[in-house]
């Protein structure tokens, strides 16, 4: 879905109304975390052919941080999720 | 300087019969309140409208839904800074108000046609059928964020950021002009 | 065949019937010096100038689809050396001299064209921005010249100078910069490698990856196990993707960038241009058509497509430059993917396997850099030390924190 | 002259004249003509010259296809260039001219070019103008440039009204002919919202041409009985002119209608769209786009009056204009022989008909004589056809002399759109031509563009299709019955591919605009351009503004026979969009010219206005920047007197547009501890502190005062840049990294009109409207808390912070209020002399104090770099930023840093941008030291002055640098110094 994506809060919407971030690294290490950790979380991606995790923002609308799993190949988007849930989860 | 005489000025251009026309009509919405609604992670709008009817029963609960937990409470009273730090003492920390009053404001645009002049604006599909009355949606309208409320069949009610609030009416003006 | 207009005329006597092949079209052998993975400009190149310069002439070249079918075949065809950066500046500017005298080298028309290439700017920060980056061109003797709005209107009369929504102010041209027929690029250097005695083997995809400990032994193809004593990886756009083949990780997003042509037009505009205030930059072929890009789609993709909103977005930028485009249409859009690196610049380096080199993170910088790119990397492979010009492209300066950010956006690949 | 006018003619009306002219020639046709149908009904058949040999060219096609018939229509603003005559509608009054030809069409030097034909061929550029290596750029391009194009286009501005629209159904049909038509009608009646869009200017496709009956009915009685049901239908929207040009991800397709494009120029409604982009979201779609009639390559092809069999039939029986007084016919399939009993039955002399089939198969009881087994391979006419030569089987040849020849070599189904995304078009043997991909994923292809062939079948696969997408969305739905559907049968017609008549004498085309030739394609495959993309791009075969829809299939067919192998192994080249070009216009709408980006307005910008304010664009706003009197005519006069004043009396500032953002929640304290590299941990009620923010990279990413103003609820400055920007970052940080954390933030920027009242005297003023007590020890230095002012009245929020080092406040009242707010504190302030200043003054102000801004905070500093390393928390375990800012690179001792500059002269001038050089070494990149990031004349210093990252520019104060701006030619020394210029110690601040 690269025209439109599916808003778990407002519903289908046009690519214009996001402001997309990049992929979702590895998690944020923790305070005391090694350099290499850090540098992995800042810098490395895996960058896949096929499917994807990504951040999309919701600027023009609910303002929600998304998280999409979308293949680079066929730009189909099999998920569309509020991005605070890979932290807290589905029930949050 | 006590006696200062201080007024509040409408966003949008002086207007003379802002753009009435057989099918189309545009119009600013003047006075009342727009309140930023910002609730914690377990709000919910059901506890939010029960307790703003018995913290401030006469300013009714439109509450229009800008995201998860967030709202923009519009009423058309003037709500004065101490009324609502009283209501946000009685609220508690559940939840945070925002006065947007200044920050967005309101317009209308009604008439037979104005569904025809939103979809050149936004791709939210206001077919009566999908798009309920009394249903908002946060969306763009071309370049310029604005929620759009079904109030009517055929008229919606607009919210917009104070400062794009002349480009927006000018942009709606346009886009109205062929059915004037 | 040496095309010369001895060779022409003769030709045309025979009516076209003796021309040869521009290249041989081999089966791979066994086993090569060295193999280089990607048939598009930076591989070619590489071929080109490792068999010309270096005289290593065992070579392959592996390219999965038709030669040039990568971003070559697929950009806006646009040369420049207008960058701000020491680790940058000589490298671009080495690229342009090499360009200058290409055609000559490989005896291959690609209409190098120095035009001239003007970038626009529309605020004392963006002015100040060009005369910093304006100086830093001169302090490496690249030509640069800040042009203010009446210069400009004499060039450029067709710009919005009286209705715009952010008005010009003026612009950074270098006079140098100018276009390229970027098929004929690829076509150019296939010629001379192969003449050199590369193996240009089309239709060959790399699947695999050979590796004893940390030494590469070879791959495997769809046209069969080649081995070799050094592996070259050029696929920017699929960098990540072939890296994988070896267990790396890079600091690379595959992100989608659409290019358009309009339909034939009589000369209409005369430079490169590109517009400050929202991404779109033109310039016209010598066939007619106006060739213009824009940004990225934004989304990290390998599909060589982009969608409308982006289009929209390009046409917009474009005509809030050159109103006049108002009526001119829009005849074709296409796509390529770019290898977006997390600081903007190019990777061009050993790797943690001592037989392989990486070439890639290209951004949308990629088709001016072509002979340079193609020139350096030979130079890595064929001595083990980088080109003087290409030394600040190492992979490990994200981790040491020597960052080659000419926009200054930070680690965020789609803002580059 | 001839007019080929005859009766008949189901789109025009005769009782509507209309005048035009052609290359200044007056000319008249009808209403319902294009000016295609207008010209050969004026016995214009030589309507244009092609791209590289300037050959005299003809009408082709009678629709979007046309590859030769590109005309310039209209004039001034209103000029389009490269417009197809078959596409144009005639109104009274068009201008149209032929394009690429000098001095005029009949005549054209160009033509010179066709001579030096076998030097021309494909590829030639790559191989020559190389000698000597200046003369390209100076001789030959030029030359080439001047040659190559099409149209001119206009320099003038479009006067025309252009807008975007979003559309929205369960069924796009895109194609109103046959099966498009029986598609929307079943969808229709089944009660889905069906979006039918055709890009002609009529309903009906192949039913316009169609001459004989339907199921018993006259065919255009059956398409206006259709036409009338859908136009009835509530839910069925048609949309006429109107081209889906693309298919991109999701069912999103774009669609251009030509709104007015048909009008004389007085009928035009200023209000309306010329043309309007539609954004078309499609749950299902049905595409029923038709096929394309391929054309022959054979010798002398391309000479006008030849032209597609089937657009003759749409000539005739849809205009009712002859193709000419003698046909021939050229085809090697049975659907041309309806137009040879068309053209009998209106008296038009059919000469032969040529099929290269040695037993045609088919029902054709005209008169024509039919000549089996044979080819054309030549033609002859200088500017139109005279003769064609055949060639029978037994190797004869014989002239046939004719005035018109129409070909058809099969049909090439019109897959574009299903091709877009993904899909590659699949070859069939039994068409002859490439059909949709298998996988269409939510498309249903039918009627030509599915293999269909004849009005029934296609009437009949329409509803099929409809029946099916209907399914998908859990719609029953019933095919609609149209008449001769009952009758219809599946019959696929035996073409016999010809992909070049091999006995061609001269140039047989394969590319009409681009002139590519049989011969071009071959010798690409002889140079090693043997793949179908290489070919394409060495020839330019289907790179015109047609972008091959009549050639492209034929030149994979040369290249597959020259190979030995099917048309399928070779593929096509790929399709890409637009189906037919669009113009710019459309695509951007309503946002041009000042309305290309909308306009942010400060609460205060009435206020400045009236007070004369100079305003320049920052963003999306415009800001005041300075507010010149009378007298002054320079700048630099207002910004002086305006820091002057600052600096020794009051000023008043507009500071509305800098990020304001409300932060609420029990965990907004810690939240702003990791997103500040400072700590903020501690922050009181009451107070602001200055913040730096980092970016996880280590970097700087913006810098502000947050201030807390009561338990849980803090408000956030930003720079008017970053006010989105800084947003998103928190929002990110709030929602991503930390959800479990409270804390809810929401923009108010516009909420709020804010004023920074700076100078000796801002205390005084501000007593005057504030009833708490400001003095020094009741409102010190970083305060910030709500007040009360005008008696009660109103309620502000006041922030004792200062940008240009004076003794400062910023007042921040509810928007609306702003302006009464402002022309108070200037009524206030009116007895200490209160000035209004603007974002120059308030630059040269935090340059005098050594302030940074965003010509500082460039993406690439550390705090650090900017002599505010001490602020970074050493005792904060995390904050964003904390370790990537530890890395080598970014505490190299090196790295440029933050230093103040002077010329040594007091009277030299330097400029932002240029760079730091060591006095006496070369003029070298190695060289370089930094640069200068701001600059300005100082007022209260009386000279230049300026800021600049230097390596290790802070050890290195007092040392003389040569400031380089080598643009500017300007060499000036300078002298490195400490960047707070005025008032070091901070006294006035705390004052």
């Amino acid at each position: 879905m690269s025209s439109l994506v599916k808003c778990p809060h407002c519903g289908l919407r046009p690519r214009e109304e996001f402001t997309i971030r990049g992929e979702v690294a590895t998690p944020r290490p923790n305070a005391g975390a090694d350099e290499a950790v850090w540098f992995d979380h800042v810098y490395l991606r895996d960058n896949p052919r096929g499917e994807h995790s990504e951040y999309w923002h919701h600027s023009g609308g609910c303002r929600r941080w998304l998280v999409l799993t979308r293949d680079t190949v066929t730009h189909e988007t099999s998920d569309v999720v509020d991005a605070s849930t890979l932290k807290l989860g589905e029930g949050a | 300087m006590r006696d200062y005489p201080l007024e509040n000025r409408s966003a949008f251009p002086p207007l003379v019969a802002a753009g009435a026309g057989a099918s189309i009509n545009l119009a600013p919405v003047t006075g009342g309140f727009v309140i930023h609604v910002l609730g914690d992670a377990k709000s919910d709008e059901a506890a939010l409208s029960t307790a703003i009817k018995t913290i401030a029963p006469d300013l009714g609960t439109d509450l229009r839904k800008s995201a998860p937990n967030q709202w923009f409470w519009v009423g058309d009273a003037d709500v004065s800074s101490d009324r609502l730090a009283e209501i946000q003492a009685g609220l508690v920390n559940q939840f945070a108000l925002a006065d947007q009053t200044h920050g967005r404001v309101r317009m209308r645009l009604s008439g037979v046609s104005s569904r025809t002049v939103l979809a050149k604006g936004t791709m939210v599909d206001l077919s009566a059928d999908v798009f309920a009355m009394g249903q908002s949606a946060m969306t763009q309208i071309g370049h310029i964020g604005a929620m759009i409320t079904r109030i009517e069949d055929d008229s919606f009610e607009l919210i917009v950021l104070r400062s794009f609030a002349g480009s927006l009416w000018d942009e709606l003006h346009h886009m109205a002009a062929e059915f004037r | 065949m040496r095309y010369s207009a001895l060779s022409l005329l003769g030709n045309a006597f025979s009516k076209n019937k003796n021309w040869r092949p521009a290249w041989r079209n081999p089966d791979p052998k066994p086993h090569y010096d060295v193999i280089i993975i990607g048939g598009g400009g930076h591989g070619l190149a590489t071929a080109y100038y490792l068999s010309k310069v270096f005289g290593v002439r065992n070579v392959a070249v592996l390219e999965k689809g038709y030669l040039g079918s990568g971003n070559i075949g697929r950009n806006t065809t646009i040369i420049r050396s207008n960058y701000l950066l020491e680790g940058n500046n000589p490298f671009y500017e080495f690229s342009m001299k090499l360009w200058e005298g290409l055609e000559q080298d490989f005896n291959f028309n690609a209409m190098v064209s120095q035009r001239g290439v003007i970038n626009l700017f529309h605020s004392d920060a963006q002015r100040d921005a060009y005369t910093r980056r304006g100086n830093a061109m001169r302090l490496h003797g690249v030509d640069a010249e800040l042009l203010n709005r009446d210069q400009l209107r004499e060039k450029l009369p067709f710009l919005d100078y009286e209705n715009a929504r952010f008005p010009i102010m003026g612009g950074l041209m270098q006079a140098r910069g100018g276009t390229v027929r970027h098929d004929a690029v690829a076509w150019g250097f296939a010629r001379g490698a192969d003449q050199n005695g590369v193996d240009i083997i089309q239709n060959c995809e790399v699947t695999g990856i050979e590796r004893d400990g940390d030494q590469i032994t070879g791959v495997q193809t769809t046209r069969g196990a080649i081995t070799c004593n050094k592996l070259a990886m050029a696929v920017a756009g699929s960098s990540s993707h072939v890296a994988k083949m070896v267990d790396m990780r890079l600091p690379i997003e595959s992100h989608a960038l659409q290019a358009f042509v309009s339909e034939g037009l009589k000369p209409f505009i005369d430079t490169v241009v590109t517009f400050g205030a929202g991404h779109f930059y033109v310039s016209q072929s010598d066939k007619g058509g106006l060739v213009f890009g824009g940004d990225i789609e934004g989304y990290n993709s390998y599909a060589q497509r982009g969608n409308l909103a982006c289009v929209e977005h390009v046409a917009e930028a474009g005509m809030a430059m050159i109103p006049a485009l108002s009526r001119v249409r829009i005849l074709r859009s296409w796509g390529g993917i770019m290898d977006m690196s997390m600081d903007g610049s190019p990777i061009m380096d050993r790797t943690h396997l001592a037989n392989l080199y990486f070439n890639g993170g290209w951004c949308y910088g990629g088709f001016k850099a072509t002979p340079a790119s193609g020139y350096c990397f030979a130079h890595l492979l064929a001595t083990d030390t980088p080109h003087e010009t290409a030394t600040a492209f190492r992979m490990d300066r994200f981790a040491r924190g020597y960052l080659l950010d000419e926009k200054g956006v930070g680690a965020q690949a789609n803002l580059h | 002259m001839t007019s080929f006018r005859i009766d008949g003619g189901t789109l025009i009306d005769r009782n509507d004249v209309r005048r035009f002219t052609f290359n200044g020639e007056a000319l008249t046709g009808f209403g319902g003509d294009t000016v295609a149908s207008g010209l050969l009904a004026n016995g214009k058949q030589l309507v244009g010259r092609s791209f590289k040999y300037h050959r005299p060219r003809g009408i082709l096609t009678a629709g979007a296809a046309e590859p030769n018939a590109l005309l310039t229509i209209g004039r001034d603003g209103r000029r389009d260039p490269n417009t197809r005559a078959t596409m144009a509608e005639l109104f009274d009054g068009l201008e149209a001219r032929s394009q690429n030809c000098w001095p005029n069409v009949n005549f054209d030097i160009g033509a010179a070019n066709g001579l030096l034909g076998p030097l021309l061929g494909a590829g030639f550029y790559y191989k020559t103008f190389m000698w000597p290596a200046a003369f390209w750029e100076k001789v030959y391009e030029p030359l080439i440039r001047k040659a190559a194009g099409l149209g001119r286009a206009s320099y003038d501005p479009d006067p025309g009204y252009y807008e975007k629209c979003w559309a929205h159904c369960d069924l796009l049909v895109i194609g109103a002919g046959p099966a498009g038509l029986a598609a929307a009608l079943t969808a229709g009646r089944a009660g889905a919202r069906v979006i039918i869009a055709d890009e002609g200017a009529q309903l009906g496709g192949g039913l316009i041409a169609e001459g004989s009956p339907v199921g018993g009915k006259p065919a255009d009685t059956v398409l206006a009985d259709i036409i009338g049901e859908l136009h009835a239908l509530p839910n069925v929207e048609i949309k006429k002119r109107t081209t889906v040009f693309a298919a991109y991800d999701d069912q999103v397709f774009g669609a251009v209608e030509r709104v007015q494009k048909h009008l004389p120029e007085h009928e035009i409604n200023p209000h309306r769209a010329m043309e309007r982009l539609w954004r078309i979201v499609a749950r299902q779609v049905v595409l029923a786009t038709g096929a394309e009639e391929r054309p022959i390559v054979f010798g002398g092809n391309d000479r006008p009056g030849v032209m597609m069999a089937g657009a003759m039939r749409t000539y005739l029986n849809g205009y009712g204009v002859a193709p000419g007084k003698r046909v021939a016919l050229f085809a090697n399939n049975s659907q041309a022989y309806q137009t040879a009993m068309d053209l009998e039955a209106r008296g038009i002399e059919v000469a032969a008909i040529i099929d290269p089939r040695t037993c045609p198969n088919i029902d054709y009881d005209g008169k024509a004589r039919l000549i089996a087994g044979a080819m054309v391979r030549d033609t002859a006419g200088r500017k139109a056809i005279k003769s064609i030569t055949v060639r029978h089987d037994d190797g004869r040849d014989e002239v046939i002399a004719v005035d018109a020849l129409g070909v058809s070599g099969g049909y090439s189904p019109i897959v574009h759109l299903a091709c877009h995304r993904v899909g590659k078009p699949v070859w069939s043997d039994a068409h002859v031509g490439f059909m949709p991909p298998e996988n269409t994923d939510g498309m249903t292809p039918c009627g030509a563009v599915a293999g269909k062939a004849g009005i029934a079948a296609c009437f009949a696969d329409g509803g099929v299709a409809a029946v099916k997408a209907l399914a998908e969305l859990g719609v029953m739905g019933e095919a609609a019955s149209l008449p001769g559907v009952e009758q219809s049968e599946e019959k696929v017609d035996p073409i016999q591919p010809i992909w070049h008549v091999a006995s061609s004498k001269g140039k047989a085309f394969v590319d009409f605009q681009n002139d590519v030739a049989a011969s071009d394609i071959t010798l690409a495959m002889r140079e090693g351009y043997d793949h179908v993309e290489l070919a394409k791009r060495y020839t330019t075969n289907g790179m015109a503004t047609d972008q091959g829809k009549t050639s492209n299939v034929n030149a994979i067919g040369i290249l597959a026979e020259n190979k030995g192998v099917s048309p399928g192994e070779i593929g096509t080249t790929t399709f890409r969009p637009f189906y037919t070009p669009v113009s710019f216009g459309a695509l951007v709408g309503a946002s041009k010219g000042m309305d290309f980006q909308p306009v942010r307005k400060s609460p205060l910008h009435g206020w400045a206005e009236r007070n004369g304010a100079k305003f320049v664009e920052t963003g999306l706003w415009y800001r005041s920047s300075w507010f010149p009197k009378d007298g002054e005519t320079f700048w630099r006069d207002s910004v002086d007197r305006e820091v002057n004043a600052v600096r020794t009396k009051v000023g008043i500032c507009d500071v509305s547009t800098l990020g304001k953002i409300e932060i609420f929640g029990a965990d907004a304290a810690e939240f702003l501890n990791r997103v500040y590299c400072n700590a903020f941990l501690k922050l009181p009620v009451g107070k602001a502190r200055y913040g730096i923010m980092l970016r996880e990279d280590g970097f700087v990413y913006d810098d502000g005062t947050t201030s807390c103003l009561g338990e849980n609820h803090y408000f956030m400055t930003t720079t008017t840049a970053l006010a989105a920007g800084v947003l998103t970052h928190l929002e990110f940080c709030a929602q991503v990294l930390w959800p479990e954390l409270d804390v809810r933030l929401a923009s108010a920027t516009d909420q709020w009109a804010q004023m920074a009242i700076a100078g000796p005297k801002s205390r005084d003023v501000l007593s005057k409207i504030i009833d708490d007590d400001i003095s020094n020890e009741a409102f010190p230095f970083l305060a910030a808390r709500e007040v009360s002012m005008f008696g009660g009245r109103l309620k502000g929020r006041l922030f004792r912070i200062s940008f240009s080092g004076e003794l400062a406040f910023e007042i921040a009242v509810p928007a609306g209020y702003g302006e009464s707010v402002a022309d108070a504190i200037m009524a206030a302030g009116e007895e200490f002399g209160i000035t209004p200043y603007g974002t120059e003054a308030l630059g040269v102000m935090r340059i005098e104090k050594g302030h940074v801004t965003h010509a500082e905070i460039n993406g690439t500093v550390t705090p650090a770099d900017l002599g505010m390393g001490k602020m970074v928390s050493a005792k904060k375990d995390d904050f964003i930023g904390r370790v990537m800012n530890l890395r080598e690179g970014l505490v190299d001792p090196d790295r440029p840093s933050l230093v103040g500059i002077k010329p040594k002269s007091p009277s030299d001038k330097f400029a932002t941008g240029s760079h730091i050089l060591n006095p006496g070494d070369d003029v070298s990149l190695a060289n370089d030291q930094g640069y200068v990031t701001s600059m300005c004349h100082s007022p209260t210093l009386g000279h230049a002055i300026g800021l600049a990252l230097v390596k290790n520019g802070p050890s290195r104060v007092g040392e003389e640098v040569t400031i380089w701006n080598g643009l500017a030619g300007k060499t000036v020394t300078g002298i490195l110094c400490n960047p707070a210029f005025v008032d070091p110690e901070n006294e006035k601040l705390h004052a």
